[in-house]
């Protein structure tokens, strides 16, 4: 018979005040093989922790219950306590008392039945625990950034400062991402490029980073410590030893194809860089618009390159790396309008999202940076912005705030009136948010000093007038019907997710949200890691965010990928998966759902009658087995068992719940 | 074991995930939302993790409900373990229902780490419900 | 039917003789004429014993386990449904293909000892033979001729498989496939799911209260090959050994559930359960299920696949509330 | 010798039901089992073997001992002193009739099973005499007249229109004495209707085997190769076991839930494997050959060494129900050679 010591917990009155402590510990002392049991006001304390470990020597405890808060909150408070009496850690139950009976229970005669009820079972459980033993694993000492947009582009950067070497994914052909296609930046406008291009150059010439562009995360396996990531280097076209980046391919290329970068409002060649700065500086050709690849004819730009670096024969190649940790930050992608047809974008060319209009302002843009209407070429005078486009909009946008789009319309308002002088700009809004280190000042600058007038209040059309546009809303605040005859419309779009963001957090196996932000760990204590070990987020791909904060987290992400791999060794987690040899069956239904790949065949010797002879069996990988327990269910005849949530375990704990 | 019906309050067992349902439980406590005291949980790593026979084993041995509780599709901690639970309980589910089994007494949800609401929500809405059909007799145990 | 019997002795002679095999299964004629238990035959000498009549009906492929047989090479003749196992066993890892050889009997149906006692005195019947579409009964040496058809096993009747799946040797031509099969697959349990919650519970508990606990079932069935069954094991005890209407339902859901999706439908389990309890209905319930949410799958046909509950697609559909 | 019409048997069987619990043959989906008795159940009168033998009324398949309960001070409640309702079983059949014979023997014999003897002295038995035997029945190799059944309390016997109950203990007098008023007096002529019935049934047996020196021929037969042959087509099942009138083996069981259960005694067979698995792992029968081998040595051998008599009566429920026709008969015939006509 186990020698099991109870420990109720009254975490001062947040569990006192609704569970009868006195009553718990006099059910507790019935249970079968509970040989002491006994409270604490706080149990987490140093002096309860104590009181815990002398019991346990006092009394020879070797199995201990604590009731008290959840177990995602102090089982390894606890188990490091019991450990220090001398027990093995995974001797130690905790009954959740108080998120899952105290906190959500009234009544105390009940709430006190079911803290009982929820003792009983941990006892009962407890006395079926057995030692468990971690062991020590190695720690590839390389971080992979995903995604080479200025989140990357700063944790890379920052992890390799630390000394460790970093591999950097881009699937576009260059990095930099959507701050390359900024034109300033609020609050300060500084260029956006000229703060960027200096660090993109960084990375290229960082000795610590590989810079692996034009290229998608295949299949990635593996732990913390220990992932094994497959790339898919996507194929260039283009030998990168050979090229120079000179540049006279993109020159001779006779293909014309509507340039991503420059949001369709320019061209770019089959054989192109995204923009002028591109690092790498060296094109690839984009298959599915070259002439070669559609239409078999063509070869220009093999003929023109004088080092011979076009290769049409290239492939795409895998590339299969190991990795310590991994930090993903891909970005986002802008709302699309399919559902806003009221504000007639696509259908009027001078209807453009605030992208867009990033590229008209912008000097290397479409139009040289000179501001002017795409539908006539002449600089606007009157432009209306749109607030909230696909933002908090539960009917068919996104519900949330996409936190960005004050700022940079009222950005877009002062470049309006500093690039054409005596321009008006007009802000449709809902509310104006402007929580930031001078941003309030900033949106003040907008109207105060550069003719931007707010008006509160949803459009419900835009249509044409003459060469103009009419944008009809309602103001809000003095409920008059508002019809402004304007010359642009620029939509504020929200922001989304990836639309692949799910297939990554799958292979990642990291969890997103309803909108499909990948998860952050704990969205105030942990916000740059995420539920499974040694992959971390930074930037918009964790949620909406502007560049400082994008920054900050890359940089957060950063230090927490180089405290990982500064560790000689990282202990194992022991809650793993066994087999019975004896039960084994060997069918190996176990293997076909394990989604770690930790399980595998072994032969196995055994006496049968007067012979010996020899059989398959599973066998569990310790270092690959996360401790989901799939196979456990998959095994008919139960002959995996999952450590620490045994079969004997949760049968035994049924059985006390249902007692 | 005898059950007094007029008093009848039933006993759910409700199978919840570490990492998405049983978090969604601990967020109902720190959010203060209340729930009936008829359930008690058990924590297994994964919804992957229970058993067909842990369901069956509750019901002999008095459970009047089962519920079993996981992370939303896709969103699994271990990647693919509540596809498995889908499969396996969604035939179970029926295999009982098929036999006689109310459907209500055994049910399977996605809670997430952060519906805390949806927690407390469907406790309220699974004990109003099995609580209307009564004890449990069809697979309990006579002893 | 003679020279049927006449092949399958050949076939076996030639390969114990030229020693391709250490042992033969097939089936031999016992004391009673509904009997034809499954023969192990290891010599010549002994190949006279094999016999095709209306009653080979058991699937001898669980005799392939190494718990029962621990010949290196076998020979083993298999019906329709019975081939169907082998490619379990296989599927299972409990079977090394290169360690039979499978002789194909193509079956057109067997015959139901009860039908025909139901019709004619059973002690008087000396034998019963199958000559083309008729049984001939042999009742106190007056010969009887009557329809085959009336007095197949119900299973037969609606067999969808009746020539085998794998052999290495057909014995003889493939027979047809009867009309209507698969309408009939799922006849009973359409039905089933139209009763009211209530009326199927005591139809249920009416059946499951004759299983005695025997195990036939389990036993006689190729997708239950675990070395260990989880019902036998005393630590955990996953189910009573106490002969409860709790213990028993446990028994018959899991058994059930384990072979979901691995259950061939050789229907052994109902033939030979001797209280008679209708399991086809429950492994059949499954099959329906699986098939509808998670897309057809028959099991037994191809030994490389992965059966559906050992597999999932991220758009499956759910049986229960998934908002 | 008392007598009553069939179409009164309702009549008096209610009459018994009020009594006692009261149970006949009745058939549920095709399968013949002792039911409890109720007014509308058509009772069974011409199935020989009903599927589970009468053995359950003393022995059941399950049954609580004893039941604990240490949440506070330690409380058992013993259930073999309570066991034993009084009972009546209607038409059970000559060859079970006999098999109680055996189980006495075991749990009538030191130490005497209490439960086991309650239940026996409370329950009243009233054999159905057979009129012609099933194809794979066999009692008469061992001695048994189909037409009688000298340890029943009343043997009843179909003479066509009439059934003529014959009392044969005391319990027997007492139970026919309750039905005055309904039953009447048998006459001579339907005491000569019972001696040609009890005759008539011997005839007709298709089935025999001569069970002589069988016992004798098993002593050296323990590590015989005969064995290693039987026992390959056995897959195990514990059908014969459970359907054989005389198979009387059982296991406790622990049934806890932590700190209050039950130790509950339920058949066992000797087919399965766990059957001899002790507590380290270790298992003297390791191979279903030497489960198969102990059934039959102990139904042949072991127990008439012991108690003088087979533990077989023939009733050939096995050799119906084996699902690999491996039964009893093929193991007497084979051992002892010595066939009679089949």
């Amino acid at each position: 018979m186990k020698r099991i010591g109870v420990f109720i917990c009254w975490c001062g009155s947040n569990i006192a005040a609704t569970v009868d402590i006195d009553k718990t510990i006099a059910a507790a002392k019935q249970m079968p093989g509970v040989v002491f049991a006994d409270h604490n006001k706080y149990t987490c304390s140093e002096l309860g922790q104590d009181m815990v470990k002398n019991a346990i020597k006092e009394h020879q405890l070797d199995r201990v219950v604590i009731g008290a808060c959840s177990p995602r909150m102090h089982e390894n408070t606890f188990r490091k306590t019991v450990e220090a009496a001398g027990l093995n850690p995974y001797y130690m139950e905790i009954a959740n008392i108080r998120e899952q009976c105290s906190w959500v229970h009234k009544d105390k005669e009940t709430a006190t039945g079911k803290a009982i009820s929820l003792v009983r079972t941990a006892v009962a459980k407890a006395a079926r625990n057995e030692a468990l033993f971690s062991t020590e694993m190695p720690i590839e000492r390389r971080a992979l950034v995903i995604g080479g947009g200025i989140a990357g582009i700063q944790a890379a950067l920052d992890i390799a400062e630390t000394g460790f070497e970093v591999d950097l994914l881009e699937k576009e052909p260059s990095i930099g991402g959507r701050m390359a296609q900024l034109d300033k930046t609020f609050p300060t406008l500084d260029c956006s490029a000229c703060i960027l291009t200096p660090k993109m150059v960084d990375v290229a010439q960082h000795e610590k980073i590989r810079l692996i562009t034009y290229s998608e995360v295949e299949k990635v396996e593996g732990y913390v410590g220990n992932f094994t990531v497959t790339i898919r280097n996507k194929a260039r076209s283009v030998d990168m030893e050979k090229c120079t980046g000179c540049g006279d391919c993109m020159n001779k290329c006779p293909q014309k194809v509507s340039s991503e970068f420059e949001m369709g409002l320019a061209e770019r060649r089959a054989i192109y860089t995204p923009f002028p700065q591109a690092v790498p500086n060296k094109p690839a050709i984009d298959r599915a618009t070259c002439r070669w690849f559609t239409q078999e004819k063509c070869r220009v730009c093999e003929k023109i390159c004088p080092t011979g670096a076009i290769d049409y024969d290239q492939v795409d190649e895998f590339i299969t790396q190991r990795y310590g940790a991994i930090v993903v930050a891909t970005g986002f992608d802008t709302h699309k309008l399919d559902k806003y047809g009221e504000y007639a974008y696509g259908k009027h060319p001078d209807v453009i999202t605030s992208l867009e209009m990033e590229r008209l302002f912008n000097a290397s843009g479409p139009t040289g940076g000179k501001l002017l209407r795409p539908s006539n070429g002449k600089p606007p005078k009157n432009v209306a912005f749109i607030q909230c486009v696909g933002s908090r909009d539960k009917a068919k946008g996104n519900p949330y705030c996409a936190k960005i789009c004050c700022m940079y319309t009222a950005k877009h308002a002062i470049l309006l009136n500093e690039k054409v002088p005596g321009s008006k700009s007009f802000v449709f809004y809902i509310d104006v948010r402007t929580p930031g280190k001078d941003y309030e000042e900033f949106y003040n600058r907008a109207y105060e000093q550069h003719n931007a007038t707010y008006i509160k209040g949803n459009v419900s059309k835009v249509f044409p007038d003459g060469d103009q546009l009419v944008v009809r809303s309602v103001d809000a605040l003095s409920g008059a019907l508002v019809e402004l005859v304007v010359d642009m419309v620029v939509l504020a779009t929200s922001v989304d997710a990836r639309s692949d963001a799910k297939d990554l957090a799958q292979k990642l196996s990291i969890t997103t949200n309803a909108h499909k932000f990948f998860n952050e760990a704990h969205p105030k204590l942990r916000p740059v890691e995420t539920q499974t070990a040694g992959i971390f987020l930074a930037g918009v791909c964790q949620g909406p965010k502007d560049i400082p904060e994008t920054v900050a987290q890359a940089s957060a992400a950063a230090v927490k990928v180089a405290s990982l791999l500064s560790k000689e060794s990282l202990k194992s987690n022991p809650t793993i998966a066994e087999v019975d040899q004896k039960r084994c069956s060997g069918d190996m239904s176990c293997m076909a759902v394990c989604p770690y790949g930790a399980i595998s065949e072994k032969i196995i010797e055994e006496r049968r009658g007067r012979e010996t002879v020899t059989r398959k069996i599973a066998e569990v990988n310790t270092a690959l087995c996360q401790g989901c327990g799939a196979c456990t269910v998959a095994c008919r005849p139960g002959a995996i068992n999952l450590k620490g949530f045994t079969n004997e375990q949760i049968l035994a704990e049924v059985d006390a719940i249902c007692l | 074991m005898s059950v007094n019906l007029e008093s009848h309050e039933p006993l759910i067992v409700a199978f919840c995930c570490n990492w998405c349902s049983y978090a969604g439980a601990d967020l109902a406590g720190t959010s203060r939302m209340s729930y009936p005291t008829n359930v008690r949980i058990v924590r297994v790593p994964c919804s992957s993790r229970v058993n067909p026979s842990f369901i069956i084993r509750a019901f002999q041995r008095g459970a009047d409900g089962v519920l079993i509780a996981g992370c939303h599709p896709g969103d699994c901690h271990y990647h693919s373990g509540n596809y498995y639970t889908r499969r396996r309980f969604t035939v179970l589910k029926r295999m009982l229902e098929y036999m006689g089994i109310e459907p209500e007494r055994f049910q399977v949800r996605w809670i997430s780490g952060s519906e805390g609401a949806k927690f407390a929500g469907v406790m309220n809405e699974i004990t109003q419900e099995i609580k209307a059909l009564g004890p449990n007799r069809k697979l309990r145990d006579v002893r | 039917m003679k020279e049927c019997s006449e092949k399958m002795r050949k076939v076996a002679s030639d390969a114990l003789q030229k020693q391709e095999v250490t042992a033969v299964l097939g089936w031999r004629k016992k004391d009673f004429w509904w009997q034809s238990p499954v023969a192990f035959i290891e010599s010549v000498d002994d190949v006279d014993q094999l016999v095709w009549d209306p009653f080979t009906v058991f699937n001898p492929v669980k005799y392939l386990l190494e718990d029962y047989d621990c010949h290196d090479k076998v020979g083993i003749f298999v019906k329709g449904c019975d081939s169907r196992g082998i490619n379990r066993l296989i599927q299972d890892k409990r079977l090394d293909r290169d360690r039979v050889v499978v002789y194909g009997v193509p079956c057109e149906g067997k015959a139901d000892a009860d039908k025909i006692r139901a019709s004619f005195a059973s002690k008087k019947i000396k034998k019963v033979t199958i000559d083309g579409d008729s049984l001939i009964i042999d009742v106190d040496g007056k010969e009887e001729r009557v329809a085959a058809e009336e007095y197949l096993l119900d299973k037969c009747l609606t067999c969808r498989y009746p020539n085998p799946v794998v052999s290495d040797k057909l014995i003889w031509e493939e027979v047809p496939v009867r009309k209507g099969v698969n309408e009939a697959r799922f006849a009973r349990i359409d039905n089933m799911e139209k009763k009211e919650l209530e009326e199927r519970f005591s139809y249920w508990s009416r059946q499951m209260d004759r299983c005695i606990r025997c195990f036939a079932c389990r036993n006689t069935c190729p997708a239950c090959n675990c070395r260990v069954c989880i019902f036998d094991q005393a630590e955990p005890r996953w189910l009573g050994k106490a002969n409860d209407m709790g213990d028993t339902l446990n028994y018959h859901i899991i058994r059930a559930f384990h072979v979901a999706g691995r259950c061939f439908e050789c229907g052994e389990c109902e033939r030979i359960c001797p209280a008679g309890i209708p399991l086809q209905e429950l492994n059949r319930k499954l099959i329906k299920d699986l098939d509808e949410f998670f897309g057809e799958y028959e099991a037994g046909l191809d030994p490389e696949d992965n059966p559906p509950l050992g597999t999932y697609r991220g758009e499956d559909p759910a049986g229960f509330d998934e908002s | 010798m008392k007598k009553i019409a069939k179409s009164q048997l309702s009549k008096m069987l209610s009459m018994l039901s009020a009594e006692a619990k009261l149970y006949v043959p009745v058939a549920s989906d095709g399968v013949v089992n002792f039911a409890p008795w109720q007014e509308d159940v058509e009772v069974d009168l011409t199935t020989i073997n009903v599927f589970v033998p009468p053995k359950k009324f003393f022995f059941p398949q399950t049954e609580a001992v004893l039941r604990y309960d240490i949440s506070d001070e330690l409380e058992i409640e013993d259930f073999a002193c309570k066991a034993g309702d009084k009972t009546i079983l209607f038409g059970v059949r000559p060859c079970d009739v006999s098999s109680f014979a055996m189980m006495d023997k075991v749990y009538l014999g030191d130490p005497v099973d209490i439960a086991y003897r309650q239940r026996r002295e409370n329950t009243t038995v009233i054999a159905m005499g057979c009129k012609s035997p099933d194809e794979t029945c066999f009692c008469t190799s061992f001695d048994l007249e189909p037409g009688k059944a000298p340890g029943a309390d009343v043997l009843a016997t179909d003479t066509g229109e009439e059934i003529v109950l014959s009392a044969q203990t005391t319990k027997g007098e007492e139970l026919l004495t309750q039905l005055n008023g309904l039953i009447q007096e048998a006459t001579s002529g339907d005491e000569n209707k019972v001696k040609d019935a009890q005759e008539q049934a011997k005839e007709g047996y298709t089935t025999s085997v001569n069970v002589q020196g069988v016992m004798e021929k098993l002593d050296g037969m323990f590590e015989d190769f005969y064995w290693d042959r039987l026992h390959k087509r056995c897959i195990a099942c514990g059908t014969c076991t459970f359907v054989c009138p005389t198979c009387h083996c059982f296991d406790m069981q622990e049934y806890s839930t932590g700190s209050r259960g039950e130790r509950i005694r339920c058949w066992d067979s000797c087919m399965y494997s766990d059957f001899t698995l002790m507590g380290h792992g270790h298992n003297p029968r390791p191979t279903q050959k030497e489960r198969v081998r102990q059934r039959f040595m102990h139904k042949l051998n072991y127990f008439p060494h012991q108690h003088g008599d087979y533990a077989c009566v023939g009733c050939g429920r096995c050799v119906r129900k084996c699902p690999v026709n491996l039964d009893i008969l093929e193991v007497i015939q084979e051992i002892g050679g010595a066939a009679g006509g089949m």
